[in-house]
């Protein structure tokens, strides 16, 4: 039986997948042009035009949908369709007259069509509470809210550049948003407690003392059992320690909550790529709209929407402008919290004399 | 608050409302032909109320043979919600570039639904295809089922993940190699290192055909494959000035924004002092009718990045300036399996390539897998004077005697 | 090669040679009346021939009642130089801004002459006068003879340091405040703290008038004090027009050179966003004419500057964006005293403040100072998701009634 | 006796050394102008005009050449002087007519005039064989070298904007050596040899144990003696266990040698302070001529000179051309010593694919 078995067959070859517009022109685009929103074409050498439509994916899809979105590649693009690493839904077409008629039908589905060019993309993000043991605060909620908010700079490009939004659970950040114009984080603040009856059946002690980067985890016996405890005054909440074992169970409903960073990016364009940074340590969580997450992210938004030069992203923006102008701009509170204390935090203090002052 | 009711969802009701598409939605669609999405609701819907997740840590769940691929998960709420009880998701190897028939699509669909949950992620962060919760009796049959329509599983654990990478030459201008060739050809060749964790950590690959980076590679990936050129930028002038009528001002725009200022403008002519330009895309970015990438196109390796557990996040660093990225590539699997040796030989448990070339020193690392030191390595030189010396004269040495001759 | 005569040193000779003036030549110059100056040339030579030095470390040896101001020193040939068995150096507290009168350096000569070498350095790293070499027992008689001539003792071991500036409002147009007046009076002030170490390692001052920071504060001294404005800065229009008559290109020098680009010239008048200068000083330093720093002065205070040894070196880091210098500085001497206590209660042995305050976090540093955190104090916020937040909700909190009331 | 001692009575107050324009100018200075190499005159708000000349010195001065220059202000500046913080000299001069007479007789007694603008000044250096028991190489002797053969930047202004040089002995680095636009820094090569019959005697041997950053030492016996051995392996040279205790001797004359810095600046004009960087970890000790450190600090200077902009310090134009050019340049072999391995060392490789390939 076990040899009727096909494994390590890999993934089915791409070439199979490709409309035939793209095999002809495969390696020879020439340039592309942006239409309107969400909508581009890339003309080849041979003059060949591939018209593409991105439409707005929540990224959880049921197969019902998958089935929809199958049903309108055979209607308007030979039956060809792919998908962006922003996870929105990409339709490939060759007949300009079939863009319009998809978007409606797309908006019928409830899928924006947009995301294209100076415009706030999909928020790439992870699992939260409908899938992960480690979430701080749901994924897919958050993101919706933020994106019903948002959903006007999706649709229209009417940005000084690209914004790439994203989020992450917990602090192993599952995406990229530890290089986001604006990312939103799920952080716990609250020491892991520890489940001391059962942690020496589930967990190897030094393995749990060993998984903490700040030490604050030392071997410990309480009613006889051997178990651990946690030092709280040295806890940055990272979890690592719940990572390796279960009954250092770190959520807490009453702490747990999102921070948001800005400022990072990932292309080369311009300058450098660069991590995000702190904007604001904590907001609650607060379903099933969390407002105060919505709320911030606008603002940010918007402050960098009035006062960035074209093509600066969010870190360019701050770069120019400093960060105590983007404090002031937006109105968050710089506390303690902002300030690096972790291996390399000499490095981010300013060692300079170049300073506005006003 | 009223406790609601079995089948009530008001929180989630919520984000049903509002112009973006609804996860909640999708979910719904199939509640009523499936109980596992039913029960899911109904978890979801108490972790909204109580403001946390209801997930066990997963347990080692998978398909025989294989050591990766399933993400096993367990609900705390069981006996609540009986169906979401076991809630393992399959990661599924992605066509490289995303792109699929719709047949295919039909095919998954057709699988899951027997199956599974019949919710997927399109796709995950890593790249793959996700099959988001089924119970481990169905692991085996789905994947016999998924191999039919050839579809494999994707990584988890300590291997290598499903490699991911960028539209590439399908469909974009810039692709300076074949992102997606070379993701199916990785993939494919290290199938054993996908399936078979035994490294001492994950490894992920991320192809971009250039330095837009349209995938995040140099974010994201362990090793992440840069598309660029060495030549020079093709520039055709009747289109910059067309670009100028319509309102770029190259000053401004192009020149302010080239981070060498490498770029200049006379009122007729585009000049590009090549040289110094350092393949950023802005100005190719910013006019694709007027500006393409040279021919003699390559690639930019660069190595270790990651998120941030446990020692600080890191960004993919240069490991090779420029190389050329044509099959069989053998010169970059020969690269990758130095690397690997090397990491399997000295990383430490759930130590990320990235971590161990800070630990041991990127000068070591790179003795160690036979690569020259460069200048385009390092940001700029050391600036501390703690330099490890690894030689010195001893007293009768040829070199004393040479040194006093004098 | 041949050894020697008691008095020959032909390696050192070569150093007389060539258009720079010679320190063997001053050596020289001496060695005739003094026979520690022979026998450092003696010795000198014979580093020169065996390439290494010859001085052991320090004992303790100093003046009475005092715990710094003097480096003891002990030659390891002293039967072969017994003249410099002893080579002691004393550190004199030189006066602000490096200002002498013929009479002055006389008396210093005259002292010098009489209890040492008859070698100085004028002057040290630090800033003193240092009198090169002397033996133990003439510490004392040269020490009461500089009092008598006005002079004191400079710092040495884990004592506040001399402190010194650059020559500010006595030469400088662009001083924003007194480097003079502040750096004598602080030496006043800390007397006690100069003249008996008790801090856990040394603390040195620096006063730099303006942001060109010519006495390298920022590299050099544990308080850094930079000199700076808050209004506008001045412009006479019609000595810019002179400057660019006089080949100033002011896009290519001054715009292109300005950190924030807040310059600019329509070709008649130069314009800048004086919310967007951080001072750098480009503009002022290339027309200095034409510019001058605006009226509303004060400085820049930042803090831990030190040289590698053993944790790396570190710049000053800005502690207070902009504060007022004036007389008698007392909100300056307070926050002096707050960090003094503060590291004198927490710094380990040989810990300088920057160190201390990288240990402990620059945060937890300034609650325990009582300065508020600010923006202007960090480069950039935190890149990592470490936080430790330091307080959370418990059960039964008023938050969570509120929270949850809703 | 002790109570007629005078102490604590700090140094003389500065402006009793004041010439009388000073005094009358002070904080009114409107503007200055270099006249010519060596020679500025600064004009008060009043209109008075204060005329310096400033004259190379080598730091270190007899009690003879100290009168000698008394004797000057006395017959140039009404008996005023001071010294630079790069311990240059400098006469203050009221008097226009007097400035060439001055120069005349500086030149006489061999002090050229010069440094002032864009030119090199001084080299702030330190005690090197002279004084100090911890130097890998002289001070006094180097810097004499390296001037005589740059001395034509120091008496004209040809360069295209200043240029510090320092040096230092040690790695304890006594100036700004580790923020020079050149630095040159004498270095140990050999781990310390441990005089094992006198350690115990002489030194604490946990404080030396602990003085290591790199735990290279530990406690060990030898011959019946408590002392401790080196891991060589792990020895780089910071001689820190030196200065805890002088029985670990790291002078070794056959490696004792200079290494060459570059790029750093203290200064916040455009660019903010840097750190220097590594260019040639090793030359060797070649006295009394050291002509491979003066060779190799000509070659930077000149290509310095050549490819800078005006007003570019070395770090500026590096970071313009890139570091691969500076290397190519300057022939300077790229090694892995150059690679920093210490504790920041990751934040230093290059980040981001914008590389020039050519
Ligand atoms: C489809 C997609 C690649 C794929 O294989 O799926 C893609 C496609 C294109 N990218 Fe991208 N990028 C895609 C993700 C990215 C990412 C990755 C990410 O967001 O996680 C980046 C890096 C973002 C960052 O820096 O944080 C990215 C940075 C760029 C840039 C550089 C933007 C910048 O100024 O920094 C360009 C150039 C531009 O837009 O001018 C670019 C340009 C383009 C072009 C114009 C390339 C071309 O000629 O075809 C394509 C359409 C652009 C557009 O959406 O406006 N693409 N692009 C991805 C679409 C994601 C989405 O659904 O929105
Ligand atoms: C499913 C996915 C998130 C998503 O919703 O898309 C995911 C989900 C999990 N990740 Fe991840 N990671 C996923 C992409 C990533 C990425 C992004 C990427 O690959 O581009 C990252 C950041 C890049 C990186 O690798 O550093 C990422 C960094 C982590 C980390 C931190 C690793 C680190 O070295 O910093 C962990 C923690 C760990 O490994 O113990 C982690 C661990 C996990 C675990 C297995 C939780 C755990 O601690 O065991 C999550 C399982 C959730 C679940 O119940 O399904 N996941 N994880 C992504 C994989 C889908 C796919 O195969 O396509
Ligand atoms: C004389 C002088 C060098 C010179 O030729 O000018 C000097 C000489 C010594 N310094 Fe220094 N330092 C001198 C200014 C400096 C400076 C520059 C400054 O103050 O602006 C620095 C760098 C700035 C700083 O403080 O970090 C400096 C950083 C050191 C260090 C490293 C300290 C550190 O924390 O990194 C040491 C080692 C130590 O303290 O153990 C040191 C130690 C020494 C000792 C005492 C040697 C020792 O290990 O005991 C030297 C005595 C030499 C001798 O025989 O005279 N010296 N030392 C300078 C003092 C003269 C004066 O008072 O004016
Ligand atoms: C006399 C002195 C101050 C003192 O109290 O002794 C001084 C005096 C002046 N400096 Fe300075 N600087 C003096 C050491 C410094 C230092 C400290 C050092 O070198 O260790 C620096 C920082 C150097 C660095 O960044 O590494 C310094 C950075 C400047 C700058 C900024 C230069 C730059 O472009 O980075 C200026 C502005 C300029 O030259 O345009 C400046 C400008 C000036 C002016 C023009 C100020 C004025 O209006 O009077 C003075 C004459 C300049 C000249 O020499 O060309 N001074 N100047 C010092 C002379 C040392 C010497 O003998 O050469
Ligand atoms: S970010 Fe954390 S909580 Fe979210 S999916 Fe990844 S591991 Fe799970
Ligand atoms: S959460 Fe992190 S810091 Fe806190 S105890 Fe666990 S491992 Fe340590
Ligand atoms: S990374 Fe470059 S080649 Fe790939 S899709 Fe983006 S722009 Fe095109
Ligand atoms: S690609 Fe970037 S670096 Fe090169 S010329 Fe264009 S803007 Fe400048
Ligand atoms: S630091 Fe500023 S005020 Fe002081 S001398 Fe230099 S330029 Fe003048
Ligand atoms: S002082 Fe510096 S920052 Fe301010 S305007 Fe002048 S050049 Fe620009
Ligand atoms: S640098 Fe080193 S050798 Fe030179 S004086 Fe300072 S401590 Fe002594
Ligand atoms: S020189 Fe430095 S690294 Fe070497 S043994 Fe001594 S203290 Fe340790």
């Amino acid at each position: 039986m076990v040899t009727d078995r096909k494994t390590d067959i890999g993934p089915p070859n791409y070439e199979q997948f490709l409309p035939p517009i793209v095999k002809a022109n495969y390696g020879k685009w020439k340039y592309h042009e942006v239409l309107k929103p969400g909508v581009m074409v890339h003309v080849g050498e041979s003059g060949d035009k591939l018209f593409t439509v991105r439409a707005a994916s929540p990224r959880l899809l049921s197969i019902t949908k998958l089935r929809a979105f199958a049903d309108l590649a055979d209607k308007y693009c030979g039956g060809h369709l792919r998908f962006t690493s922003r996870n929105n839904v990409e339709f490939l077409l060759t007949d300009q007259a079939n863009i319009d008629p998809l978007i409606a039908d797309l908006k019928k589905m409830n899928h924006p069509v947009g995301g294209i060019g100076n415009s706030i993309s999909n928020i790439v993000h992870t699992q939260g509470w409908v899938h992960c043991h480690s979430a701080a605060t749901d994924a897919s909620g958050v993101v919706k809210c933020v994106m019903d908010d948002l959903h006007e700079y999706f649709t229209e490009m009417k940005l000084p550049g690209k914004l790439r939004v994203a989020l992450a659970c917990c602090l192993n950040m599952c995406g990229a948003v530890h290089c986001s114009d604006i990312a939103i984080l799920g952080v716990h603040r609250r020491p892991p407690k520890v489940d001391h009856g059962k942690l020496n059946k589930l967990c190897e002690i030094p393995s749990v003392v060993s998984s903490c980067p700040t030490a604050a985890i030392r071997p410990t016996t309480v009613d006889g059992k051997p178990s651990v405890e946690v030092d709280e005054d040295l806890c940055m909440f990272c979890a690592n320690c719940f990572s390796v074992c279960p009954s250092m169970s770190i959520s807490d409903p009453l702490n747990d909550g999102v921070s948001i960073w800005v400022g990072g990016k990932v292309s080369n364009a311009r300058v450098e790529p660069m991590f995000s940074k702190l904007a604001i340590p904590y907001l609650p969580n607060n379903p099933p709209r969390w407002p105060e997450v919505v709320g911030a992210v606008r603002k940010i938004v918007e402050v960098w929407a009035e006062g960035a030069h074209k093509y600066e992203r969010m870190g360019e923006f701050i770069a120019r402008i400093g960060w105590p102008r983007f404090f002031k701009l937006t109105g968050i509170e710089f506390t303690k919290e902002h300030i690096d204390d972790f291996k390399h935090a000499g490095l981010t203090y300013k060692r300079s004399a170049q300073l506005r002052h006003v | 608050m009223a406790d609601p009711g079995d089948n009530a969802t008001p929180l989630l009701d919520e984000l049903e409302k509002g112009p973006w598409p609804s996860f909640v939605t999708e979910i719904k669609s199939m509640a009523s032909e499936n109980k596992m999405c039913k029960d899911l609701l109904g978890q979801l819907e108490k972790s909204y109320r109580e403001k946390r997740g209801y997930w066990k840590h997963g347990g080692i769940v998978g398909v025989m043979g294989y050591g990766g691929g399933v993400i096993g998960r367990y609900s705390f709420l069981a006996e609540e919600y009986p169906n979401v009880a076991h809630f393992h998701t399959l990661r599924i190897n992605q066509p490289s570039g995303w792109f699929y028939t719709s047949d295919a699509i039909r095919g998954l669909c057709d699988v899951w639904e027997k199956h599974g949950s019949g919710l997927t992620n399109m796709h995950g962060s890593t790249g793959d295809i996700v099959f988001l919760g089924t119970v481990t009796d169905e692991l085996e049959p789905t994947f016999a089922e998924l191999t039919e329509h050839g579809f494999d599983l994707g990584g988890s654990g300590s291997d290598m993940r499903t490699p991911s990478c960028c539209v590439g030459p399908a469909r974009c201008e810039w692709a300076c190699y074949d992102t997606l060739h070379l993701t199916n050809d990785l993939t494919q060749t290290f199938q054993d290192e996908l399936h078979r964790p035994a490294f001492p950590y994950k490894f992920k690959f991320k192809m971009a055909g250039c330095p837009n980076d349209c995938v995040a590679s140099i974010a994201r990936s362990d090793m992440s494959i840069i598309g660029t050129w060495r030549d020079d930028i093709r520039i055709d002038q009747a289109e910059v000035k067309k670009y100028v009528d319509g309102g770029i001002n190259i000053h401004k725009d192009i020149y302010a924004n080239c981070p060498t200022r490498c770029i200049s403008w006379d009122g007729e002519t585009l000049t590009i002092d090549n040289a110094n330009c350092v393949k950023c895309m802005h100005c190719i970015n910013a006019m694709p009718k007027a500006l393409r990438p040279g021919t003699d196109r390559g690639a930019t390796i660069l190595l270790g990045a990651k998120a941030p557990i446990v020692e600080g996040a890191l960004l993919g660093s240069v490991l090779v300036p420029f190389i050329k990225i044509e099959p069989p590539y053998t010169e970059l699997k020969d690269l990758v399996e130095r690397i690997w040796d090397f990491w399997g030989e000295h990383g430490k448990n759930r130590e990320r390539v990235g971590e161990l070339i800070q630990r041991v020193g990127l000068g070591n690392f790179l003795e160690a897998i036979e690569v020259e030191p460069l200048p385009e390595m390092v940001a700029h030189p050391r600036e501390n004077p703690y330099v490890f010396y690894e030689e010195y004269f001893e007293e009768g040495d040829e070199d004393e005697e040479e040194e006093e001759d004098e």
